[in-house]
């Protein structure tokens, strides 16, 4: 039966998760040149329509249809026929439609958070294109896998909210988007700066806010797994933040403010995966950790070499990877991890990372020479000296 | 007539603005420019990595007067805007052939 | 009796409409050149506290008070006295003045709505006194025929969250007031540019974000209903977004980010009278010919010359009254359309819509006529020149 | 046991809450220099990391554990032992881990408040060791005496979302904070402006949003009492933003925009205390004195001569005594006040804004003037010059 | 070869541009500047206080052009520019010694 | 002594910067100015509209040397800041009758 406060809880988680592909493009907007900014932002926005409508159509019914094989959902929920006000087999308390809703705010933002990847020097056309080819491709196979009856899911992987799903799944996605399009023109030759921080710290503010909704509303009703998960991402986040400036302080002397944004993002990420499934100490030591390891991540890319513009393998990549592994090691609640005496936990979290981690590169790797042969990946030289904004716009961000 | 070119540290310029209001000047442009010269930049960080930025914020003025006032104006600009150290900034005299009104139309010593 | 579940809802429903508010105050503030945009926020701003004394002494009164022959609500709730905090004529499931609250936001949006229309070039002073008049004469009036208990909700006009009391309402008095008060200077002689799109966005982002209140609350309750309309506003939303840069792509080469933005806005736009009524796929076609027809009527504003500057008529006005008729047209849920088979409820909306418009299109001219006589509609052309922040306030937006 | 409706509506209220620090931070990060932007942001912001892990630890059980001496909790729920998904004392409906995030929330925005007193020239290291000292030994002990079985709610004192804990507090400790660093280089004789008033609406909006989250969060329960708070939330708050722009408008000719968002401020801080207690009526006029009476705070600092940078005293000090004084006058819901004929509730209200005062201004004093001679307060004047931004955190806000 | 500094009104600039292009002036360089000088600036309001801002934004118009051109181009700008009110600008007439295109290379009134 | 003022295409700064610095050139004055040439503006959309961008954002070099350094400074600006393409900028050289140390007041070829 229909239960309104879970319902009201399960709506509004939704219209926050909603909140973090704006709050996403802001983040992303802030961090590149004032002659992206518009480019960056569309980026993500337009995520909110294109799966939107791949959603309705076929896309919740591949992710969430009647298994076929453990492998994806069927097209018996095509155009939405049977999903409707009552409620649907992931929940006995809310409509089945609130739990679609819910859903497709995740689907949306896994795509915008690569965005970060390419930033700077890709085409609109070919992102459109490359966008509707993975959420379908990829997203899709992989959601249905882990929470869709699929068999990662029936491993027993655990992944409460999506570190899996859409940190992992887009940060390795990230990885090879920014190895195929190759550097932007001056990288690691002339400095490129963030433009307007301020942007970006509200990006991280609405991000930090929605997020609530996504991990706490994982739980799927208003009950204590779901205050469980709400405090571990308030205080993973917090922490995170703090350990991420602590590295900058040790490394380069000052601790920056886009430090404190970038630490939070890593800390939400890292308990993800974890939050309804660890207590508060323990979202201590995940959010301590998500920052050095994710601030790490950052000073090897730059060894590395590979221009991936927003550190999306170093933070989503990286910080789901560690958030995968530490649920495999403090889950207290609901599950039992290793250091609860559960060693097979952190083994079949192991086999989920590592199988997503493969198809979603091997994957995305497809798609996108796909794109490069047909439509084409990146602007050419001039446009990307002029911007994304005016040549795939025709627009400026400010006349101040 | 000469036009008188001062590059001056941003956060001298209400005290060099008053010198020149006691001096008379009753008119002057402002610009905001970028400094390059013996006074280092600062360091940026951005995600782990530091940046050197070398230029640094300068106020531009211009003020065209006539040549007798050249010598009060750049000594009262000197005086104001002087701090001792590294990247005060320079002043530079430039001819002006001729100076117009737009509002009135009439040019010369009385246009400025 | 009071249900929990649906007073979370309600209560969490209104704050996220009050946010609408500075949420159109970003967007029209990002649309105006920077000399504009603090009197342009303001002018959105100042309605939540014009509106608010309003309704506490006599407005909410006048609209849902005891209904007086069909046109207006009896004076019987001034001040508050008897709304309080047991359930009220209008839900049975949550506090009365939960209602009154998430009313009121409506209330304040809609005059904010119209100030798009003359943005740029009106007096301080004139804006406040139209805002008075026009609440009290105008939206308390047709908020009452549809809503409060009025001939039109009488007639069985379908209005799910607002398509006629606050779009078309709106749209048509902008109409009035772009007439009234005339062309911006330069106006289609000088190209007259937003000066901060990143505003915008974000604008578009929080309209959005508060939206899902204003459609998926005006069920009021968290249930089947509020799920649909939850769900349909973010396809519709979604889909015009895509439509509008589609129509762009083709009528001048690029798809623009503020096409985007204003896309989703006529998305918004349209569904918000058929949210709850119909299905998923149908509000896919509802969204799609919002993005077009909006469009379209900003060419034609275009061709006819007036100067609604920041597109109020073409996308409130018009897209309202689409989303009108397209509730007569696709209405299944808990009521049926003409391709249901009851062609007299597409009657009805017509005629709802058209009595609407013609009753406020003559009442907003007449008090524009009547302020502009009293205290002056716009400023001088010296201060338009200089803008509305330094003239009439005496501020500056930015010192960067 | 726990009612999903109520733990629905306490964690979005958390998350709203939440929200309100970054609000917080757009709100003073518009109204310093631009070169101050990031430092000034950074500070509230990193107040979600440091509080967040005081209040795992020992920050909860200091405030809430179980009362020693009517003066402090005890360490029982050091680590939140004992504080999981069951309900606690707090409350019978909501998850006990639910209070505490909801808690949580309040203490971190109370010190970021303080913040504003001291923009533009503390060093970041003094900020961060004064936090952490001024909410272990300040906002710790003073939630307690009030909310968290201390000697303060024994006597009777109301205060229903923290005008005495919150605003009083903060205020009081923000006039030490301003008398021990000193004035900003130049204050009162160069002018120094806001620098992107954009930032400070969107900004004032976030709290304000939040704050529903804030008030009717407060009555820990999705019932009346929430609406009511709601409700006089809302009211008073547009009320004062009208009434200070009145002030304005008399006293140096204009209504501006900075003048409605911080009217709307003062009356958010002066409803806090009453907003379950008050009806709509006497919401207004808190709000129409609210306005009134921290605009003369702000002209009266002018003539002392402080230099509280962004006036928190006259806003939160002010607004906060305001209306603690306001809810032994005009409470009637659920207890009575001096107009109803109950004048031992308006001494009670004196007595605990009194003891509040003395204590925080006294304790903050002390930190203070050992935060000074250990890490040192002050930037140097050389640094003050190059701004907080560069030389605190090694960044610039915007290259635009 | 002179160059052509002109401080003008923003919502000049339109007009100028205009009339400069029926001269046949193909090139120009604009900056956004502040001005000071006879013309009163504004007030602000800031809680409760209120400061006087004396410099206005101007925009600041530089051609290059050949010396019989000089005096139509000061013409030009002058009928252009004029409101008749305080504060509408002033054109200074520099000496020029050499003009470089950088994409050619040439030199001399050809350059410009 | 003379002023060579440069204006140049933004993104060649760091270019015409580093080759500066080889010359041995300490100082310099940067500024962001718009630029009308024979380059071609841009075309902006904004609601079904469209309007041509006639201005071209430029930065412009602003560098006080002593006389015989003028043709070497020339050169390595042209060299640094050719494209070849429409829009490279334009090069000019203004007389300077005296400069000015600030610091220290010292004033002639050793002020630069
Ligand atoms: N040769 C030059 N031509 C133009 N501007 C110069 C020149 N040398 C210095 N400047 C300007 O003067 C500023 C101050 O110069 P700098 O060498 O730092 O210190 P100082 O003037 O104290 O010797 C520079 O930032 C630059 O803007
Ligand atoms: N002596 C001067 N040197 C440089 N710029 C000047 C001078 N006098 C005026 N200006 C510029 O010209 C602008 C207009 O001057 P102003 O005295 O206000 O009016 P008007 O030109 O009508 O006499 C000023 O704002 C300033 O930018
Ligand atoms: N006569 C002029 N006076 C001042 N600036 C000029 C003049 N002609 C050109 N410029 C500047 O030089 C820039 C480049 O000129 P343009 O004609 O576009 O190309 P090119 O220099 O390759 O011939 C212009 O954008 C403008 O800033």
């Amino acid at each position: 039966m229909i239960d309104t406060g879970d319902t009201a809880f399960m709506l509004l988680a939704a219209a926050l998760v909603m909140l973090m592909t704006p709050g996403l493009a802001l983040f992303y907007g802030g961090l590149v040149r004032t002659k992206n900014v518009l480019g960056t932002m569309m980026q993500s926005f337009i995520c909110l329509g294109i799966v939107s409508i791949i959603w309705v159509f076929y896309g919740y019914s591949l992710a969430f249809g009647p298994d076929i094989g453990g492998i994806i959902g069927s097209l018996a929920f095509f155009g939405h026929k049977g999903v409707g006000m009552e409620p649907g087999p992931y929940s006995d308390t809310i409509p089945h439609l609130t739990f679609s809703a819910f859903q497709l705010m995740f689907a949306i933002i896994t795509p915008a958070l690569i965005t970060g990847a390419f930033a700077e020097r890709m085409k609109f056309s070919g992102f459109l294109l490359f966008t509707v080819l993975w959420s379908t491709f990829v997203y899709m196979p992989v959601c249905h896998w882990v929470w869709g009856g699929g068999w990662l899911g029936s491993l027993g992987a655990l992944d409460f909210a999506g570190g899996t799903v859409i940190h992992i799944n887009s940060g390795v996605a990230a990885l090879a988007a920014a190895l195929v399009i190759g550097k932007r023109k001056g990288y690691q030759k002339q400095p490129i700066y963030p433009h307007n921080l301020t942007l970006t710290v509200l990006g991280v503010a609405l991000l930090w806010f929605g997020w609530f909704g996504f991990n706490a509303g994982s739980a799927l009703s208003a009950n204590g797994t779901a205050s469980m998960a709400f405090f571990t991402t308030q205080v993973a986040t917090g922490v995170a933040a703090l350990s991420w400036i602590l590295m900058e302080k040790i490394h380069r002397g000052k601790p920056t403010t886009l430090g404190a944004a970038s630490g939070a993002l890593a800390g939400l990420v890292a308990i993800t995966p974890a939050a309804g499934f660890v207590g508060p100490v323990s979202s201590v030591i995940i959010g301590f950790l998500a920052g050095m390891i994710c601030y790490s991540g950052i000073l090897l890319k730059e060894k590395l070499g590979y221009d991936d513009s927003l550190d999306v393998v170093a933070i989503h990549g990286l910080g789901g990877f560690w958030g995968a592994l530490a649920t495999g090691l403090f889950a207290t609640v609901g599950a039992t991890g290793l250091f609860s005496g559960n060693p097979k936990q952190f083994v079949i979290q192991l086999v989920a990372v590592v199988s997503v981690m493969a198809f979603s590169f091997i994957a995305s790797l497809i798609l996108l020479k796909l794109v490069d042969v047909t439509v084409g990946l990146r602007v050419s030289e001039e446009e990307e000296i002029q911007g994304l904004d005016l040549t795939q716009h025709g627009e400026t961000g400010y006349s101040l | 007539m000469k036009k008188i070119e001062a590059i001056i540290k941003p956060f001298k310029l209400d005290e060099v603005k008053e010198t020149l209001h006691k001096l008379g000047i009753q008119g002057m442009t402002i610009s905001e420019v970028q400094g390059f010269g013996r006074q280092k930049g600062h360091k940026e960080i951005y995600r782990g990595a530091e940046y050197e930025v070398d230029f640094l914020p300068k106020m531009k003025i211009e003020i065209v007067v006539t040549s007798d006032m050249v010598d009060s104006v750049v000594e009262a600009i000197v005086a104001a805007a002087k701090t001792g150290k590294i990247g005060d900034g320079k002043i530079f005299i430039i001819p002006i052939e001729e100076a117009i009104r737009i509002r009135t139309g009439e040019s010369g010593d009385s246009a400025i």
